[in-house]
């Protein structure tokens, strides 16, 4: 039963980074410092070739491995949106890697091998193959966040993450286990087929229990919400973009796959905890973020409750649902990432300027990034125009469709909620005056590539979503 | 013939020890250990679940998180080696410095 | 239906005028202003072409434009003005360039910035009053917030952040559930048309029709969500303490187009929608809101009576004046529907004026203290004369525009509510009493304080200015009928639209205007 | 009662026993120790189950390599007795009290769950079969399980090596 | 071309005026000025008498004369166009209006000829003309109103010419805003009147009003007649709305001449005699108007006893002669009260001149303790002032004795008349004579109580004097058009009117056989001529009375008004201050309509409770969050807690309710 040669093809993203992972690795230790741009432009190259892989697991969609992944639109999305998110950051962080003198090689490297993790989340059909892939994510990730090695807040940062991911993963994994006593099986279709032909028992309802718990945890959705602040603000600003933005939209796709594709028979059964999730985590991310002076923090609860709208949607249950998930994370990724990596060049050298009070009087320091950082935060909250507006509407009409009314309420308020803080930013940064005069720090020629990318992408998805929406109902479809 | 109920049982148990090691113990050494302590109980019941139903798959499953708690503990250790050279303490409470 | 480019031609050339301002160096200031106001002008000029083949005779939408936009959920680019947008549109397109003309000297720094927003605004307020689709009607509703958010905030007053704050999240506030609603009734609207549609007439259509069910308490609780996000905007007793806040905080041109134009998207939200998709529901709580809009009559003028800053004044007036229009439209009746049109038509221009008085007095003194000022007439007697008419408009007088406005929405309102409409006219008591007042303290008697005894008078750009608007007041009080003729087939459509037959069995057909849309809406 | 059974139970205690040792003790060191016996005490229900080459990778890459990792380590930081600072009150009054009711809860709907079908073999796991399910169904897995190794010595290298 | 079918050249032509002068009078010469303001008034006078002349001969099925312009509203059923009218009763107001206006006009020439802000008055006079033309001319309600509110504002801006006065500004900005208050009820007159009859044109509401069963139309006509009146009350300063009129001496004479005696507030006499079809279907609303202005004119009679300055007197008796002529309408004596009007638009208007004159010649003195002695100084104002005095206090053959007369005979013997009504107009009529003479004595008798030294007395310029002279023949010579039978005449001017106010009376005249028909009445319809002689000779007897009481207080023995002061302290004092009304109206209205705006509407309700709870969410939201934060305590022990709090709720809630 040896995988035929076809599944190579439907891996050929994965296999793209990881080729790619190796190569940064080993050139690194060749590459004289002067050179750095050959590492960034090798690793580069590898997340763009890894992105426009999809193309070829595209045209090959179908069972992988035994079944132990499916190549579908679903996964195919998510890989776009995965490795776009990679993509971006890789192409963000050169100049923060040099100013900040961390090892570029393992950096890259490390970012590319945790993508094709993420890609093996979303293609997953096979629990403990998904977890694997979780951890190779997971574990990129814990070193990823303390990559400033002497830096203590960076260590801490990882420590937390590290010791909570950890406990966090047990649970998943036990609720894997208990899954496969109860069901005798780790493969989804098989486990709907085997909750659907009998009723199944509790242990079956407790696995559930238990996955929920790890990857609620991931995509960091209330009460297990709480590492988010603290890893985000610690971890290096373009670690915590690529934090906030692929492993969480690899999270939310395998939730989805095992709630839509394993669980839905117990459907009845999960809405209420996704219902509550999604309402706390709303309530939390933005209460918490109101009184947050720390822009790393804000953004982090921001992503606190973006995971609560996306929730949501997954309470929705219906198809219009899943594709709300897809659409808005792409729209999030786009804006998060943004303003994350906007964030990571305006600290300044070792991330000096992170209170929010620093960016005073952008608007006239700095014009065109505090534009951007503005689309960033309309996104964010949801105005029209940016991609967040589209995707909350989307979100609501799902919810809607399912009459969910009272989580629609409130997630209108939250979102009113929300603005208040993003735009305290933009108070900051347009009606206040500067507190010293720094000096403009001049712009990267990446750094502006990923603003206008991530600018034109959030209008483009703001104004004409038909394109990406089209292939976010695809991918709900496809599925089951 | 021992009933499998029995060896989830004492799975459960020590998953639940392992849970309550993580807040009950300070030294992030010791934390750690508690995590393995639940993948521990999670490969007994693989193990557990295999050999009810005779499928193989539950081994290799085992396999797979031990190499996964193999790679957890190096990357893990490491950090920990970083933290207390950086902070001079393997206490977890006396990492605050990221809060609120 | 012919697909024009005009009202497209409308909506965009401000955005369109920005991207030119974009291409300008930051330091070219004149340039920068001369470029907005020709685009101002322009766009003004454009927009009196929508006079020009609009048959008054015609209650429903014209100049129809109708494009696809988002595919899933069926999002269109549709497009049009009757007779109660029609004139709404002009007040942007008219206000918006006199706006520019008082910002000429008073905006110094980042200027490119305030006349970019300026002109974002202008295409966010116009689509919100064409807009035919409800998504797309949220759309420019939320868009504008955005712009004026900046105005208000970076050439604001000292307290302009608290004020643009608030002001955006009591907007906000009302307004996103206005979105909860518009999906909720796209959903119904799917029992009737495949898939259902955002398409204002074709739900109107389906809702006159009975095609779409809607419960009672659907009903209440739809209208309420729509009505609380216009009430905010009106803004309507309570909801109203932004506004003073807002009002005194913006820049002068800021206030302008917040008095003079946005809050008649809250009276022009409750005409379009809450009227005539939820008749029942408004029925039912019009005698709440009848006595909300007296209460702010009454309230805002008191208020106003006592402030001592003059802008706070001119705010808390709008509040009184705001609630005639409430009144008049939750009267039902033809000629008070009517009045209440053409008053947000009357308050945009008056009350727009008295904020641009207010700001060339700021230019002079930087401040909106009454007490700062007094004995103007004697250094500044043609600007006296203009802010004279200034008040007279917004008081109501004869043969002023603000007048025929109020005597219609009471009269009509007499018929249905003699009560209620006894007790807003001492509105037009209470009127006088604060404007004059504050007439009487800042212009009359001798100058007090030094600083004002020589005072330039109003300079040619300033004269422009207030000439414009006064003869406009002038016009709009005599020949009221040029107005109203072309917005009483519409606004008296809006109440036909609120009868709603017996419950009908399922054949009901559309009414005839309403079919191709429905078709179109139907094809994916 | 069966000499399965009594095995069982001594094995259970011993690894129950353990996981207590494990949270009581108060040096890193002797937890470490306790984690050892649990693992062995596994291994052998793993023995006991019939599993017997699962026993040996538990005793070999458990014990052998892992816990001796962690051995390592606590000496290298020359690990002392565990502060008992109560910094948080989240973890005593909530979490500790929460987490016995997760274990309770957790066994008692193990132990209610029906139990599942003895349909497997009592004899041992055929290894070579084992063999052949990892290395062809499961190849893909596996696979990447190397890549995660390689991502742990990649961590371990970058965050644990002195800078130049 | 008829000047007929052009009615709007009328009005049109001091609009022009006011126009010119407003926008370019800033730069002319003051000779320019005063040519086009005298101008166009003058040309609307002659348009007015060519309109009579035209007028005089239309067939009568053609009057009235209606002429619309442009649809000025139009919403829904209502239809309100811009139309004038010309009538009998019109032709009567406009020949005051444009004729006093005129004269009153070239009188401000002189008199205007050293004050600043010569355009803006002048601009503003015109102005006032062209409303109260369209006051009088219009013919339906709305466009009445036009005019109504128009004289308004012009009285606004008149009254506070002199703005650097604080209290010129206060009576004027006092003036309008009472006025709006009787504005408030002209317009819940209409709005009922719309409701009522669908219409606010004035021949299609009289034509259905006449229409109506009394006993129908009883509350809703009612109603109209009195929400108009309190219209009425407002303009043409009535109790309890009077108040603002004796502050509005505060503007320049010529405009309380024009203005404040002869028309504006006449308007609201006008308004009510124009309604009279109305009000004749509501008896309550007639007894109401009678009342209202019978207490009126005593009332502020009194007041006028004790006043000291010139104008202020002559304001509170305008105040009592409008409260005459609202008592004739009242009593049903419409053309009475318009006939009232008219003379009085002639004697009052003279009374206000020549005072001007007197201010004039003392350099802008105005209380009477400091003039005195000036009959020889002054004579042509001396003798102008006569005239207009004896007019006014009704001496047989001045204009004011007629039309008094008719009024004190209708009170007590109309057809709603009342023998109270007629004792309190005899009161008056004597409390006239006395004040009257009063300030005439004060003011030409005498030793001179001003300082020689500084004042240099001087006769005015003959722009002043020609008006004055002009105005002294009209009040003289002004009654004989309505001179009764007793008089040798034939009471020309009531006939003139008949047409107005009988077209509407016919149906009604037999149901009013109410109450008041008393004997006077009866008595009267047997011998009229002989009961009139009665009445005019009680009338003329308590003139005369007054007048003696006044000749012998200030000629005979001058010390006795002081002594009576201080003998009657406390009625004086109460006169004096005019019974403490203003004082009253501050406190209980003014000052706890500030104090409830300022302290509860906008300190406790705005930012007390509204804005309160406004920020006290958001500041409840950060507290929350304050709270939410919290949770993120930075130890990891904690958070480990939260996952297990999670877990177990996670598992609850699955298994719930397993």
């Amino acid at each position: 039963m040896f995988p035929p040669l076809q599944d190579a093809y439907r891996i050929a993203p994965e296999l793209v980074l990881f080729v790619f992972g190796l190569l940064v690795m080993l050139m690194d230790p060749f590459v004289p410092r002067a050179h750095r741009g050959i590492t960034a432009t090798i690793a580069l190259t590898g997340a763009a070739l890894g992105a426009a892989a999809i193309a070829l697991p595209r045209a090959n969609l179908g069972l992988a491995f035994n079944g132990l992944l499916r190549i579908d639109e679903f996964s195919i999305f998510l890989h776009a949106v995965v490795g776009g998110a990679t993509l971006l950051v890789i192409l963000g962080s050169a100049e923060y890697l040099e100013r900040e003198n961390l090892p570029a090689g393992e950096f890259y490297a490390l970012v590319l091998f945790a993508t094709a993790g993420m890609g093996v989340m979303v293609s997953a059909q096979e629990m403990v193959t998904a977890f694997i892939g979780l951890e190779i994510s997971s574990i990129s990730s814990y070193i990823l966040a303390s990559f400033r090695r002497d830096v203590p807040r960076s260590n801490e940062s990882a420590i937390k993450y590290f010791l909570l991911g950890s406990f966090a993963t047990a649970f998943f994994l036990y609720g894997v286990a208990l899954g496969y006593n109860a069901l005798g099986t780790t493969r989804l279709a098989q486990l709907h087929v085997a909750l659907t032909s009998s009723t199944p028992g509790v242990l079956a309802t407790l696995a559930l229990a238990l996955m929920m718990v790890g990857l609620c945890f991931k995509v960091a959705a209330a009460p297990f919400q709480i590492w988010t602040p603290d890893v985000y603000e610690g971890a290096p600003a373009p670690v915590a973009a690529l934090l906030s933005t692929g492993p969480k939209a690899a999270a939310f796709g395998l939730l989805l796959r095992i709630l839509f594709v394993a669980f839905p028979s117990q459907g009845e059964r999960w809405l209420w905890v996704v219902w509550i999730s999604a309402a706390l985590t709303m309530c939390v991310g933005n209460f918490a973020a109101l009184l947050q002076s720390n822009m790393k923090r804000l953004l982090a609860y921001s992503s606190i409750a973006h995971a609560g709208y996306i929730l949501v949607a997954f309470a929705a249950r219906n198809e219009l649902g899943i594709a709300a998930v897809l659409f808005y994370l792409a729209a999030y990724a786009l804006a998060k990432l943004g303003a994350f990596l906007l964030v990571a060049h305006l600290g300044g050298a070792g991330e000096r300027h992170m209170e929010i009070d620093d960016f005073a009087g952008l608007g006239e320091r700095q014009p065109v990034a505090a534009a951007c950082f503005s689309v960033f935060l309309l996104s964010l909250l949801g105005l029209p125009v940016t991609a967040g507006f589209l995707g909350k509407f989307y979100i609501f009409k799902a919810a809607l469709d399912s009459k969910l009314l009272w989580l629609v309420v409130l997630m209108a308020l939250n979102s009113v909620v929300g603005a208040y803080y993003y735009l305290r930013v933009i108070v900051v940064m347009y009606m206040r005056e500067p507190k010293d005069d720094a000096p403009p720090l001049p712009m990267s020629l990446d750094l502006g590539l990923v603003l206008l990318l991530t600018v034109a992408g959030t209008l483009f998805l703001g104004l004409l979503p038909n394109l990406v929406m089209g292939y976010a109902t695809q991918a709900a479809t496809s599925i089951r | 013939m021992v009933p499998s109920s029995y060896y989830l049982v004492l799975g459960a148990v020590l998953f639940g020890l392992g849970v309550i090691g993580f807040v009950v113990k300070r030294n992030i050494i010791t934390i750690f250990m508690a995590i393995e302590l639940m993948l521990n109980a999670v490969n007994l019941a693989f193990v557990t679940a295999s050999r009810a139903s005779g499928q193989l798959d539950g081994l290799v499953y085992v396999f797979f998180v031990i190499v996964v708690a193999a790679a957890e503990a190096a990357v893990g250790l490491a950090i920990i080696i970083l933290v207390a050279r950086n902070r001079q303490t393997l206490n977890v409470e006396h990492l605050d410095l990221l809060k609120n | 239906m012919p697909n024009t480019y005009l009202l497209t031609i409308v909506t965009f050339l401000p955005l369109a005028g920005t991207l030119a301002l974009l291409l300008l160096r930051r330091e070219d200031h004149e340039w920068i202003r001369r470029l907005a106001l020709v685009t101002g002008v322009a766009e003004f000029l454009i927009s009196l072409f929508l006079l020009r083949g609009f048959d008054p005779a015609n209650p429903f939408y014209q100049h129809e434009e109708m494009r696809p936009w988002i595919s899933s959920p069926p999002i269109n680019y549709h497009l049009g003005v009757d007779g109660i947008s029609l004139f709404l549109v002009l007040l942007t397109t008219f206000l918006t360039p006199l706006a520019m003309l008082a910002s000429w000297k008073s905006i110094e720094h980042r200027v490119k910035e305030f006349f970019v927003m300026l002109l974002v605004l202008e295409t966010g307020v116009v689509g919100v009053f064409v807009s035919l689709d409800l998504a797309l009607f949220f759309f420019f509703w939320e868009v504008m917030l955005i712009p004026m958010y900046f105005l208000i905030g970076i050439w604001g007053h000292e307290r302009r952040i608290y004020a643009t704050v608030k002001f955006v999240l009591y907007t906000m506030f009302g307004s996103i559930l206005m979105l909860v609603a518009i999906l909720w009734l796209f959903n119904s609207s799917g029992k009737a048309t495949t898939g259902g549609t955002f398409d204002l007439p074709v739900i109107q259509a389906l809702l006159q029709a009975g095609k779409i069910p809607l419960g009672h308490t659907a009903e209440l609780l739809l209208f309420g969500a729509f009505f609380l996000a216009f009430a905010i905007k009106v803004p309507l007793f309570p909801l109203h303490t932004w506004l003073p806040d807002a009002h005194t905080e913006a820049p002068t041109a800021g206030s302008v187009i917040l008095a003079g134009v946005l809050l008649k998207m809250g009276t022009y939200g409750m005409l379009r929608f809450c009227l005539p998709l939820f008749p029942n529901a408004a029925r039912e709580f019009a005698p709440y809101i009848e006595a909300l809009a007296i209460i702010g009559i009454i309230y805002g003028a008191l208020v106003a009576m006592v402030q001592t800053d003059l802008k706070r004044l001119v705010a808390y007036s709008s509040v009184s004046h705001l609630g005639f229009v409430v009144l008049g439209i939750f009267a039902f009746s033809p000629i008070s529907v009517q009045g209440a049109v053409y008053q947000m038509l009357n308050h945009g221009v008056s009350t727009g004026a008295l904020f641009l008085v207010v700001g060339m007095l700021y230019d002079r003194r930087h401040t909106h203290e009454i007490g700062e000022f007094g004995g103007l007439a004697t250094p500044m007697p043609i600007f006296a004369a203009l802010y004279l008419v200034a008040c007279l408009s917004s008081l109501g007088l004869p043969m002023l525009n603000g007048f025929v406005g109020e005597f219609l929405i009471l009269l009509g309102t007499f018929g249905a509510h003699p009560r209620a409409a006894a007790l807003a006219s001492t509105g037009v008591i209470l009127s006088a009493v604060y404007l004059l007042w504050s007439y009487q303290r800042v212009i009359y008697g001798p100058v007090t304080i030094e600083k004002n005894r020589l005072l330039p008078d109003i300079d040619l750009r300033e004269r422009v200015i207030l000439f414009t608007l006064a003869a406009v007041m002038l016009w709009m009080g005599v020949a009221s009928p040029m107005f109203t003729r072309r917005i009483a087939a519409s606004s008296e459509l809006v109440l036909n639209q609120m009868q709603r037959p017996e419950p009908q069995p399922v054949e009901a057909t559309l009414p005839p205007a309403a079919q191709p849309l429905a078709m179109k809406a139907d094809q994916p | 009662m069966t000499a399965g059974l009594i095995l069982f139970f001594v094995l259970a205690a011993v690894a129950v026993g353990g996981a207590v040792a494990l949270i009581a003790a108060r040096h890193p060191i002797h937890s470490a120790l306790a984690l050892i016996v649990v693992m062995v005490a596994l291994a052998g229900l793993y023995l006991l189950q019939g599993a017997d080459f699962i026993a040996a990778v538990q005793i070999i890459v458990y014990g052998g390599a892992i816990m001796v990792l962690f051995v390592f380590v606590i000496m290298l930081l020359n690990a002392g007795v565990e502060e008992r600072t109560n910094f948080s009150r989240m973890a005593p009054y909530v979490g500790l009290p929460l987490g016995i009711f997760l274990l309770l809860e957790l066994a008692y709907w193990v132990w209610r769950a029906p139990a599942i079908s003895r349909t497997g073999p009592a004899g041992p796991v055929d290894t070579k079969a084992l063999a052949n399910m990892l290395f062809n169904q499961y190849v893909f897995p596996f696979e990447l399980t190397s890549l995660l190794i390689l991502i742990a010595i990649l961590g371990a290298i970058v965050l644990a090596k002195r800078e130049s | 071309m008829r000047l007929l079918d052009h009615l709007w050249i009328i009005p049109a032509l001091p609009l022009l005026g006011a126009a010119l002068n407003g926008l370019f009078g800033r730069r002319w010469p003051k000779r320019t000025v005063d040519s086009v303001a005298v101008g166009s008034s003058g040309l609307a006078f002659l348009a007015v008498l060519e309109v009579i002349r035209e007028f005089s001969r239309l067939p009568a099925d053609q009057i009235p004369w209606t002429r619309s312009y442009f649809d000025w509203i139009v919403a829904g059923d209502f239809h309100a166009a811009f139309a004038l009218q010309v009538d009998q009763l019109t032709v009567v107001m406009l020949l005051v209006v444009t004729g006093v206006g005129w004269l009153i006009h070239i009188y401000s020439t002189g008199y205007m000829a050293h004050e600043g802000g010569y355009t803006r008055f002048f601009a503003c006079m015109n102005l006032f003309l062209f409303f109260m033309l369209v006051l009088v001319m219009a013919a339906n309600f709305v466009v009445m109103f036009v005019g109504w509110e128009g004289v308004g504002l012009c009285s606004y801006l008149l009254i506070g010419f002199y703005y650097l006065k604080k209290s010129a500004s206060d009576a004027g900005k006092k003036a309008f805003i009472v006025n709006r208050i009787g504005d408030f009820g002209f317009m819940l007159g209409m709005f009922l009147i719309f409701r009522t009859f669908g219409s606010l044109d004035m021949q299609t509401v009289f034509g259905a009003a006449a229409l109506m069963a009394p006993e129908w139309s009883g509350g809703v006509i009612t109603a109209i007649a009195l929400l108009l009146f309190l219209g009425a009350i407002g303009k043409s300063a009535q109790v309890p709305l009077y108040v603002w009129l004796p502050d509005a001496m505060e503007g320049p004479t010529p405009v309380s001449a024009l203005i404040h005696a002869a028309t504006m507030v006449t308007a609201g006499v006008y308004m009510v005699a124009r309604s009279h079809v109305l009000y004749e279907h509501a008896p309550l609303a007639m007894m109401v108007v009678a009342i209202v202005g019978a207490i009126t004119a005593l009332y502020s009679a009194t007041i006028g006893l004790v006043q000291t300055d010139i104008k202020k007197v002559l304001a509170y008796s305008t105040v009592s002669q409008l409260g005459y002529m609202f008592l004739a309408c009242g009593v049903g004596a419409f053309s009475a009260g318009i006939f009232h009007l008219m003379t009085h638009a002639f004697f009052k208007g003279l009374l206000f001149l020549a005072a001007g004159s007197v201010i004039h010649a003392l350099g802008g003195e105005q209380d009477m303790r400091r003039m005195g002695g000036l009959r020889k100084r002054i004579p042509w104002t001396y003798w102008t002032m006569l005239v207009a005095t004896l007019a006014i206090a009704g001496a047989p053959g001045f204009s004011g004795f007629f039309s008094k007369d008719a009024i004190l005979e209708a009170a007590a013997a109309g057809q709603y008349g009342n023998l109270i009504f007629h004792i309190l107009g005899l009161l008056t009529a004597g409390l006239t004579a006395f004040y009257m003479f009063r300030l005439l004595f004060l003011t030409f008798f005498g030793n001179s109580r001003f300082d020689e030294q500084q004042v240099h007395v001087h006769e005015s310029p003959r722009s002043m004097l020609i008006p004055l002279a002009a105005l002294a023949v009209l009040s003289l010579a002004g009654g004989w058009v309505a001179a009764p039978a007793y008089w040798g005449g034939t009471d020309r001017f009531e006939k003139f009117l008949n047409p107005v106010f009988v077209a509407g009376e016919k149906k009604s005249a037999t149901a009013l056989s109410g109450p008041f028909w008393d004997v006077f009445g009866k008595a009267m319809s047997e011998s009229r001529a002989e009961v009139a002689l009665v009445f005019a000779g009680i009338a003329v007897l308590v003139a005369l009375i007054g007048f003696l009481i006044a000749w012998w207080f200030y000629i005979r023995r001058p010390q006795t008004p002081e002594r009576l002061a201080q003998s009657f302290a406390a009625p004086y004092k109460l006169l004096l201050n005019k019974y403490y009304v203003d004082e009253l109206y501050d406190a209980v209205i003014v000052n706890p309509l500030k104090w409830l705006s300022t302290r509860v509407l906008w300190r406790a309700v705005d930012d007390g409770v509204i804005d309160a709870t406004v920020n006290g969410v958001a500041r409840e939201a950060q507290r929350i969050g304050g709270r939410a934060r919290q949770v993120q305590s930075g130890n990891t022990r904690s958070y480990a807690a939260w996952v297990i709090v999670g877990a177990v709720l996670f598992i609850a809630i699955l298994l719930w309710p397993v």
